[in-house]
């Protein structure tokens, strides 16, 4: 009768199209605070305590906001190839 | 009530391809709002970038029952809402997520007349200082001197003060919030939902677009907020009104970072001569004393 | 069947609303004062503060935020109710599209009043008729007794269609005019009118995360929901009506037949088409014609929407259709527009009259129709 | 046009005064006994103290106008017919009743002022007069009884004057029929 949504991945597409730079963590870096996860606007990194964090490219749009917060900035902001 | 980041939820209330622009303050607040109340709340969300945000139907990039209404409404429709639950015996929240020109503009009356009556919701105000889904025009809530496609040569008003006006409606619980704080953000939701009535939070959202900021310098700049003193934290818990940390030793003035560390960021403050940002400092100053004599006067809970 | 306990009594059309409304057993009221409405919220609050009625009743700061406060409830799966009239209805109204396009079955009584400029508090029918295209169900009562058994039939047809209703009763003429009336037992009308199902339109509730609203991905999907709703559920409706009318018959005792009501039409040459309160004077008037051997009828439109298609359809077969709009838009009456639209043979005179309370008694009117009849009018007549 | 088999009643009063509120007092009772009745407001806004008109009709139709000339016309302040051509409200032949000490030819005067105060039946400084000139106009039509009257008047009086009003109504009907039978 309504046409209603449900929440699912991609809403917007493959969001990580919109990138121009690219987050790359060093892990060797990490000292697995969680700040990048718990500020990352896109909820497209995933943590666990012990297993440090993981992005998901395909969505990332590159904000930057995770590198910025970095404690330690162990995250560099790289520019896609092509960009 | 403190807590540790890796006892946060993991569930993700925000998914990954929304949307928001790249580097949107505002997610950050719905993702801290889902990790305290998701499971908990239903939202009322008023035209604005939250209406956006939540990508394209069939799908949501949104994971928590959301009533979309329009832009005037949201404080009344999250009242039949709440009613409704009251009176069919449903546990729940009726939460508004609403933007600064869907609170302090258009929806300022239906806002007021919630607040007057105490309708048991959980309104929360993202302020972002302008109507930024529609491009960027001034909004009650922008800042004096910021420039918006409306306010070309810097807007002349000084920002309505929504937080306080609560506060004066006599509301149960009113707090303001920053993203760069999700910790007092996270508690004070907790809070609101364990009190009667109307609650209302004004949380401080940074926009890259309309602020003109680097995305990467979002939360850079709300916190800068804060620490310049320009953005103040506190609460009004049951007639008692208190600063909170780290806003708590910014009431010393001497303790604040220069107010040009924060406007310097933002391009939207670009034009600033040296005597309109001591204008802002008087004005930031004023605003201080009016919270500390508050804080004094309403010291204890009601 | 054991004999209902019918009580009569005499009530205003206002009060009529209210004691239909307290039966109906609503979740959720929320309404904002406006003359000549007024007393019905009053009525209605009074009903609350007593411990009368279970209800929540809502203080709203404005129609605008009464609808949406009735909105919101109904979309949480509440029955809810609000009334207003004239630039209540004008201030609420981006909301009543909102909630019909929502399909939420909220119930609104609508005391039609004149909009203005200059203030004018008395009976029009232009303020109801600007719901006539967002989806609403629209009734329109002749008296204070249909005023009643509209209201009571509008939870069920709402909820079963699946789309607000707004019943109209003419300001002043109905709303504070004292008639007979007779009140069902309670237990009738529970039994006529069993609890809403909150999980229609949609379950909104904590934890199920569906999303309402949000940007389609093809404008498709919204043209077609738009046409779902105002176009077919609109003509599904009238089955609802139909069939709520008939079970309301059985269980109540009393019953209407449908969208139009037919009165002494089968021999009739020319037929006058009203709505409202003032078809009752209409009436009188072809009575007192038909003393005179002009065989004259009338059709009252009951329901302005759904429209009543089948019915205005075979209106063709009289010579001349008389219609009677006590409202006025820049092409005549709505009613004379809409019938004309919907026929092709017979000559429609329209006659815009009783607007801004102009009072239009059954002398005008058998005057009226016998100019009419005799050919003095052409298309658009004002009758001041 | 054929005369329809309605009666109809103008009640004139004063803002404030309960013209509606007897008019529909009396549609009440006349329900109560299975007739169809109907009272109609002046469609318009009242202001304290200004001439107002309520109406009433008995009859087989129930009419959604207002009502110009009638059977019966009621007045519950008796200055207003020195103010007013009272009787631009009546039918030819129509039956005047008048709140009055004054005879005059033209009308039944009924002194409900005076029954009022005797029962103590003032508000806020106004002499409620208005049950009882509905009562008056009972008595004087013939078309609703005593007993339905007294049985409506706690419907439409506020519990702490139903006795007063009562025995007012009752005294009312009886003088306004006594004078009936002798006019």
């Amino acid at each position: 009768m309504l046409p209603l949504s449900k929440p699912a991945p991609a809403s917007a597409g493959i969001t990580g199209t919109w990138r121009t730079y690219k987050p790359v963590v060093n892990l060797s870096k990490c000292i697995d605070c969680g700040l990048c996860w718990l500020y990352c606007p896109e909820s497209v990194i995933d943590w666990e305590k012990g297993t440090k964090v993981r992005i998901d490219y395909d969505f990332c749009k590159g904000c930057g906001i995770c590198a910025d917060v970095c404690p330690v900035k162990a995250i560099d902001m790289v520019p896609e190839a092509g960009v | 009530m403190s807590f540790r980041i890796d006892q946060l939820p993991k569930k993700k209330y925000v998914l990954p391809g929304n949307a928001a622009c790249a580097g949107c303050g505002m997610m950050i607040g719905l993702k801290i709002l889902g990790m305290a109340l998701g499971e908990e709340a239903t939202l009322t969300i008023p035209a604005s970038c939250a209406s956006v945000v939540q990508g394209l139907a069939p799908k949501s990039g949104v994971a928590m029952p959301i009533l979309n209404v329009p832009f005037a409404s949201a404080a009344a429709v999250a009242t039949g809402i709440a009613e409704a639950f009251k009176s069919l015996g449903i546990k729940g929240h009726a939460v508004v997520w609403a933007g600064d020109g869907g609170t302090a503009d258009i929806g300022m009356a239906t806002l007021s007349g919630a607040a007057e009556r105490n309708s048991n919701i959980i309104y929360i105000m993202y302020d972002n200082e302008a109507y930024m889904n529609t491009g960027i025009q001034r909004s009650s809530s922008t800042p004096r001197a910021a420039w918006t496609t409306t306010t070309p040569t810097g807007k002349r008003e000084r920002k309505k003060d929504v937080a306080l006006l609560m506060a004066m409606h006599g509301a149960p619980y009113v707090a303001t919030a920053s993203i760069a704080y999700p910790q007092d953000f996270y508690r004070k939701l907790k809070r609101a939902a364990e009190i009667d009535g109307f609650k209302f939070i004004h949380l401080h959202t940074p926009c890259p677009l309309g602020w003109r900021l680097n995305p990467a310098k979002t939360v850079e700049v709300a916190k800068l907020a804060v620490e310049t003193g320009a953005w103040i934290l506190w609460e009004y818990d049951n007639g008692r009104f208190k600063l909170n940390p780290p806003s708590t030793i910014y009431a010393d003035k001497t303790k604040r970072k220069p107010l040009r560390d924060y406007l310097k960021l933002q391009g939207r403050f670009a034009h600033l001569s040296e005597e309109e940002i001591r204008l802002l400092e008087e004005e930031i100053e004023a605003k201080w004393n009016t919270i500390l004599a508050l804080s004094k006067a309403f010291s204890q809970s009601q | 069947m054991k004999t209902l306990a019918v009580q009569k009594t005499a009530l205003t059309g206002n009060y009529a609303v209210a004691y239909a409304v307290k039966m109906a057993k609503p979740h959720v009221i929320a309404a904002y004062p406006i003359t000549p409405q007024t007393s019905i919220v009053e009525k209605l609050s009074e009903f609350v503060e007593k411990g009368e009625l279970n209800a929540r009743f809502v203080n709203v700061e404005s129609e605008f935020a009464g609808m949406s406060v009735v909105y919101g409830a109904a979309m949480a799966g509440a029955r809810a109710f609000t009334a207003t009239s004239s630039h209540g209805l004008l201030y609420m109204y981006e909301a009543t599209w909102w909630a019909a396009l929502s399909r939420a079955p909220v119930v609104m009584a609508v005391v039609t009043r004149t909009i203005g400029p200059p203030w004018n508090i008395h009976v029009e029918h232009n303020d109801i008729l600007v719901l006539r295209d967002s989806g609403w169900i629209i009734a329109m009562a002749e008296n204070v007794q249909e005023v009643f058994d509209l209201t009571l039939q509008a939870f069920k047809i709402a909820e079963t269609a699946v789309l607000p209703m707004a019943v109209g009763l003419d300001g002043f003429v109905l709303s504070h005019s004292t008639e007979p009336v007779e009140i069902p037992p309670q237990e009738a009308v529970d039994k006529f009118l069993p609890p809403r199902r909150p999980d229609v339109p949609l379950l909104l509730r904590p934890g199920e995360p569906v999303v309402f609203g949000n940007l389609p991905s093809d404008n498709r999907i919204h043209a077609r929901h738009k046409i779902a709703t105002v176009y077919e559920a609109q003509r599904e409706a009238k089955k609802v009506i139909d069939q709520v009318d008939w079970e309301y018959g059985k269980i109540i005792g009393r019953n209407y037949g449908g969208l139009v009501e037919w009165y002494k039409a089968s021999d009739a040459k020319n037929i006058v088409v009203c709505m409202g309160a003032w078809c009752s004077d209409a009436k009188q008037a072809v009575d007192a014609l038909r003393k005179r051997s002009i065989p004259v009828g009338l059709m009252r439109v009951r329901f302005l929407r759904p429209f009543p298609l089948e019915e205005v359809s075979q209106l063709d077969q009289y010579e001349k259709v008389i219609v009677y709009d006590r409202d006025i838009t820049p092409l005549g009456g709505v009613l004379g527009i809409e019938i004309k639209a919907a026929l092709s043979k017979a000559s429609v005179i329209n006659i815009v009259a009783g607007i801004a309370g102009v009072d239009f008694d059954v002398q005008n009117f058998y005057e009226t129709i016998q100019k009419a009849i005799e050919g003095s009018y052409k298309g658009i007549e004002f009758a001041i | 046009m054929s005369k329809l088999l309605v009666y109809e009643v103008i009640f004139l009063g004063r803002g404030g005064q309960g013209a509606v509120t007897a008019a529909q007092l009396l549609a009440y009772a006349a329900a109560l006994e299975g007739k169809k009745a109907q009272a109609l407001p002046e469609f318009g806004a009242e202001r304290r103290g200004a001439i107002v008109r309520a109406y009433l009709r008995i009859g087989e139709a129930l009419l959604h106008s207002s009502i110009k000339r009638a059977d019966y016309v009621v007045v519950l302040d008796g200055r207003i017919i020195e103010q007013i051509d009272v009787r631009q409200y009546g039918k030819p032949g129509a039956v005047y009743i008048v709140n009055t000490k004054t005879q005059a030819d033209w009308y039944v005067p009924i002194d409900a002022t005076s029954i009022a105060l005797k029962y103590g039946l003032v508000v806020a400084g106004w002499t409620v007069v208005n049950l009882i000139m509905a009562a008056a106009f009972a008595a004087v039509s013939g078309l609703i009884s005593l007993e339905s009257i007294i049985k409506a008047v706690p419907e439409y009086v506020p519990r702490k004057y139903v006795d007063a009003n009562v025995k007012a109504v009752i005294e009312g009907y009886e003088i306004a029929k006594r004078l009936v039978k002798v006019g």
